[in-house]
């Protein structure tokens, strides 16, 4: 167990995310993706504050607070596209595109 | 020993489903996988001595699997994956960009050179956040409270605009 | 009174323990179903009789099923109740020390919303379908009073550790002064096990919801994950309301165990007795009267512990 | 254990049920849980084939019953138990099942689909497409998938949306071979029921009323359809199932099917009918002129609605007194425990909870339906609640030799139930839709006999 392995499962964690938000049309699979780079993210600040400076709090509560905004993240997701479907029937990123006109 | 050993299979695992969440055809399949990813997360957590935050991942991100697979299963076309279909665009657009991602950020983990290691893990490191949140940063955990609890609110009020369950979304759609 | 942590192999005890509990709950439950005068075999053998039944049986598969999240909702529940008893100190043991184990817990009754909508959605049934969003729309009603009624015992022990919450309770039983987070407790607990009042998931109106396709082997895993999570339950409750091992003459662990026991048929002895409340009252109740109740509840307990300093 | 109880056979299903009491048996609540099926009474055509999908739906070991006689439905559920426990009977059953699955592909002529009324006699798609339904469905139905989905999806509520395996190597081989292993069963109606059950092979097309509408020719997973989707009340588009509650179904008025339209568990459309049973229509069970009898109907349908709302208790008392009424004890004897009773329901919260607002008749319907204009509890809205209390009110009245409380007024037929039924369902919940009809409990004796009472 070192840093080195923690970072690299993170950077793994991330580009799969960053995979899934950019080729996935649907917005609930987008969202997953974003799930997935979020949680590389967790794994990175807890590692770092494992192995850097485990004497400071600071690291944990940077997790806490990425683990609330994730929560935050999906809540409005959904709501958005629980109002997009009513709105126009679609979940798409690319219909949602064509509602900005 | 033992934690290596852990460790590798926390990270196969979380890695694993992670890419199977955009592989297979079945959203439920996909949401629970994500949920596998997550909980591998949560475990490697564990091994960091970090039980709290572990635990909290593990929960915070079932749970909200459990929702998404509702919101999944109502908005997808086929959801269960019966019928082969394919819900991509620009494809390898994607894959070069995450690759590229991927490699730029594993050369920085391996070569930076981190600094030493200051100080020691704290034997109750749940206690030392603690005094952290409460402490110092009082006012962070009140504002996360209040910005976690006007989103729920306004998720609800948004969503659901003539719910039967009055507060949940949850139960309408197989 | 110290929590000492055992080595590895004391999960198997646990577990044997576990399903021997749920056995129990069994065969309370065949005693008090009352009724008929039963040719084969009295009401105590009831379960015994079931279980080689359902062993018999042959399991079933329906078109398009989904087999692999099927499986893991009807191996779920068992799994969950025993992950949640590994963090119960039985007098001064548990098998797995961990610092958070009343959040512990918590996880593990949410992922109880993933496993019985895994159970429903499996099999490819409009009943057990139903039967798994009925479940996930209760727990929405469930999970936020019963994570209260969590923290409270918590907050009074200043710890998150259930040897310590247990330790706090010398002299006065939580359940003693927190009368309202221990009644939020049980319920949650019939709630997350399916049981009693709130076992819609699990209906007579959708021809038994969830386990409406369920037979033979995955049939019995289901029901015994039902009985097992009530007797996690009630070794969860005794430890963080009941005081857990402590009590005069009797060793440790059989007072813990004893407290579980009593715990256990109150639980059971309930089911028949009530009629089951919809979900969506559910989820009114939990928002409107238990939600309100224990965060009172949660404020006095800081009031207490402020007070006390 | 799962009953079957046919339009009809009133006496019969009371007698099996306390045969099963007696054997230390429960009833099942679906075919998953039941080792024994146990028919009483004749089921007609559809109902025969409803039977043979829930039988396939069985788990080994299994063993069926068919009790038509009264007096003899103990000694019929003591022959399947025996077969139940014969190892070699059910070892070659399975091995007989289950080397036929995948069954062979029975094809049909395309045009057969809709043969509706030569053999059918108006029950096939007439009840179901009716009524202005914009959803592709009765008629059009896919002619190339697989018939054993078609059948399954057709007549089992709690399988709307799967299919077991075999229903179709039911119809097809396995079927008259274990039917005539079975027959020892049957005492009486052997010829009856083989013509049955030949006609069912000929029409068994008609046991799918539609629920499966043709996507554009495109290949279903499984056989089965998918989802459609349509507008629902929050405005979104979500997908929509088609499933037919009953006939098969436990606390359930016998033959009785309601086909839904789903959306989540939401009916968005429903249309009762009842199925054609030889045996409905005969002298009827109740008889309203028995005081006893008037008791004891209403703890019936007390019972049912009690185990509908999942109050097993109360249910299995309401259940004992209606026994005990119908076997000849004093109306005086009874009255003691029918008041305790009444007033622990009376004084259950969670029950009104249950039933509050469930299905509130407006002035017309309480008229057509030959309730008393007021409700129990005066001011009270004619929902489930006030309904139980007023059979409660009934079986008092009843059990102290007095005259029926309110206007005299003929009871309503089970299709003027039914119409009700179909008015009250939509926008109901699943659940809340099972408690409607319980809280109007049709009686299907009499409706049976006029085919179904089918429009």
């Amino acid at each position: 167990m070192t840093l080195e392995l923690f970072l690299l499962l993170a950077a793994a964690l991330f580009a799969v995310g960053l995979y899934g938000a950019l080729s996935q049309q649907s917005v609930v699979m987008v969202m997953m993706g974003l799930e997935v780079m979020v949680a590389g993210v967790i794994v990175a600040a807890a590692a770092f504050w494992y192995f850097l400076a485990p004497d400071r709090p600071d690291g944990q509560v940077l997790v806490l607070v990425v683990v609330s905004a994730m929560t935050v993240e999906m809540a409005m997701g959904f709501a958005v596209v629980t109002l997009l479907f009513r709105a126009s029937d679609a979940d798409t990123t690319d219909a949602a595109a064509e509602l900005r006109r | 020993m033992v934690p290596t050993v852990l460790f590798w299979l926390f990270a196969v695992v979380a890695v694993g489903s992670a890419v199977a969440v955009f592989r297979v055809d079945s959203m439920a399949r996909a949401t629970y996988a994500l949920a596998l990813s997550f909980v591998a997360v949560g475990a490697s957590l564990l091994l960091l001595n970090l039980a709290y935050l572990g635990v909290v991942t593990i929960l915070m991100m079932v749970m909200e699997m459990a929702v998404m697979a509702v919101f999944m299963i109502m908005f997808m076309m086929n959801p269960a994956g019966l019928m082969p279909m394919s819900m991509l665009h620009n494809q390898r657009a994607a894959l070069v960009l995450s690759g590229g991602v991927f490699a730029a950020l594993a050369a920085g983990a391996l070569l930076v050179e981190w600094p030493e290691r200051r100080g020691t893990v704290p034997d109750d490191p749940t206690r030392a956040a603690g005094d952290a949140v409460m402490g110092s940063k009082m006012l962070v955990m009140m504002g996360i409270g209040a910005v976690l609890f006007t989103t729920v609110v306004a998720a609800l009020v948004l969503a659901a605009a003539r719910s039967r369950y009055d507060r949940g979304p949850a139960g309408e759609r197989p | 009174m110290t929590v000492t942590g055992a080595p590895a192999w004391a999960v198997a005890p646990a577990a044997a323990a576990l399903l021997a509990l749920a056995f129990a709950g069994a065969v309370v439950d065949g005693a008090l179903g009352g009724g008929a005068r039963a040719r084969s075999g009295g009401r105590w053998t009831r379960p015994l009789v079931e279980t080689a039944r359902l062993l018999r049986q042959r399991g079933r598969r329906t078109v398009a099923a989904d087999g692999l999240l099927w499986r893991v909702g009807v191996a779920g529940p068992l799994v969950v109740a025993l992950l949640m008893v590994v963090v119960v100190p039985v007098g001064g043991t548990v098998v797995a020390d961990l610092p958070v184990g009343v959040v512990w817990f918590n996880a593990m009754d949410v992922s109880l919303w993933a496993v019985a909508w895994l159970a429903g959605w499996g099999p490819n049934s409009v009943g057990p379908l139903v039967g798994g969003y009925r479940f996930v729309a209760q727990a929405l009603g469930y999970e936020l009073p019963l994570m209260f009624a969590l923290t409270a015992p918590a907050v009074a022990a200043a710890s998150l550790d259930l040897g310590d919450v247990v330790a706090a309770q010398r002299g006065l039983w939580f359940a003693v002064w927190m009368p309202v987070a221990f009644a939020v407790f049980l319920a949650s607990v019939a709630a997350f096990s399916m049981w009693g009042p709130f076992r819609a998931p699990v209906g007579a109106d959708l021809a038994g919801g969830v386990l409406a396709e369920a037979s033979g082997a995955d049939r019995l895993l289901l029901l015994a994950g039902r009985y097992a999570l009530l007797a996690a339950g009630a070794a969860v409750g005794a430890a963080l309301f009941l005081g857990g091992g402590a009590g005069p003459w009797l060793p440790g662990w059989a007072w813990s165990l004893l407290k579980t026991v009593a715990l256990l048929v109150v639980l059971v002895a309930v089911r028949r007795r009530l009629p089951v409340v919809r979900p969506q009252r559910v989820v009114r109740l939990g928002w409107l009267v238990a939600l309100p109740a224990v965060l009172l509840q949660l404020l006095v307990v800081a009031l207490v512990v402020v007070w006390k300093g | 254990m799962l009953l079957v109880a046919c339009p009809g056979a009133t006496g019969l299903r009371l007698e099996a049920e306390a045969a099963v009491r007696g054997a230390g048996g429960r009833l099942a609540e679906g075919p998953a849980d039941a080792d024994v099926l146990l028919v009483v009474g004749s089921p007609g055509t559809r109902l025969g084939a409803a039977v043979e999908t829930v039988w396939s739906q069985l788990p080994e070991p299994r063993a069926r019953g068919h009790a038509v006689r009264p007096g003899r439905v103990a000694a019929v559920l003591d022959g399947a138990l025996a077969r139940l426990l014969d190892d070699q009977r059910q070892a070659a059953d399975a091995a007989e099942r289950h080397t036929a699955w995948p069954p062979p592909e029975p094809r049909r002529p395309t045009d057969d689909a809709d043969a509706g009324p030569s053999g059918g006699a108006g029950h096939g798609d007439g009840g179901t497409g009716d009524g202005g339904r914009e959803e592709p469905h009765a008629g059009d139905r896919r002619a190339a998938g697989p018939e054993h989905a078609a059948e399954g999806h057709g007549e089992h509520a709690e399988h709307g949306r799967d299919e077991e395996h075999g229903s179709g190597e039911h119809g097809q081989h396995g079927g008259h071979e274990r039917h005539a292993e079975n027959a020892e069963d049957a005492e009486d109606a052997e010829g009856a029921r083989d013509d049955q059950h030949g006609e069912h092979a000929d029409h068994s097309d008609h046991s799918s009323h539609g629920d499966h509408s043709d996507h554009g020719g495109m290949e279903m997973p499984g056989g089965l359809a998918m989802a459609d989707r349509a507008e629902d009340r929050d405005g979104l588009k979500l997908d929509v199932l088609h499933v037919p509650l009953g006939p098969v179904l436990p606390h359930w008025p016998p033959g009785l099917v309601v086909d839904t339209l789903l959306q989540g568990d939401v009916v968005q459309r429903a249309r009762a009918r009842v199925v054609a049973a030889p045996g409905a229509g005969r002298a009827p069970f109740w008889r309203p002129e028995r005081p006893a009898h008037r008791a004891a109907r209403r703890l019936d349908s007390l019972g049912r609605l009690l185990a509908v709302a999942g109050w097993e208790a109360a249910a299995a008392r309401a259940g004992e007194l209606r026994d005990r009424l119908l076997g000849g004890a004093p109306e005086s004897a009874v009255r003691a425990d029918f008041v305790r009773l009444r007033r622990s329901l009376e004084r259950s919260r969670l029950l009104r909870w249950a039933t509050d607002g469930v299905g509130v008749l407006d002035a017309g319907q309480v008229a057509r339906l030959g309730l008393p204009r007021r409700a129990h509890p005066p001011g009270a809205a004619w929902d489930a609640t006030a309904r139980w209390r007023w059979w409660l009110a009934e079986a008092a009245a009843a059990l102290a030799a007095e005259p029926p409380p309110g206007e005299d007024r003929a009871a309503a037929s089970a299709r003027v139930v039914l119409d009700v039924v179909e008015d009250l369902l939509p926008g109901v919940e699943l659940g809340e839709a099972r408690l409607l009809v319980a809280s109007l409990d049709p009686d299907t004796d009499a409706a049976g006999a006029a085919e179904g009472g089918t429009r």
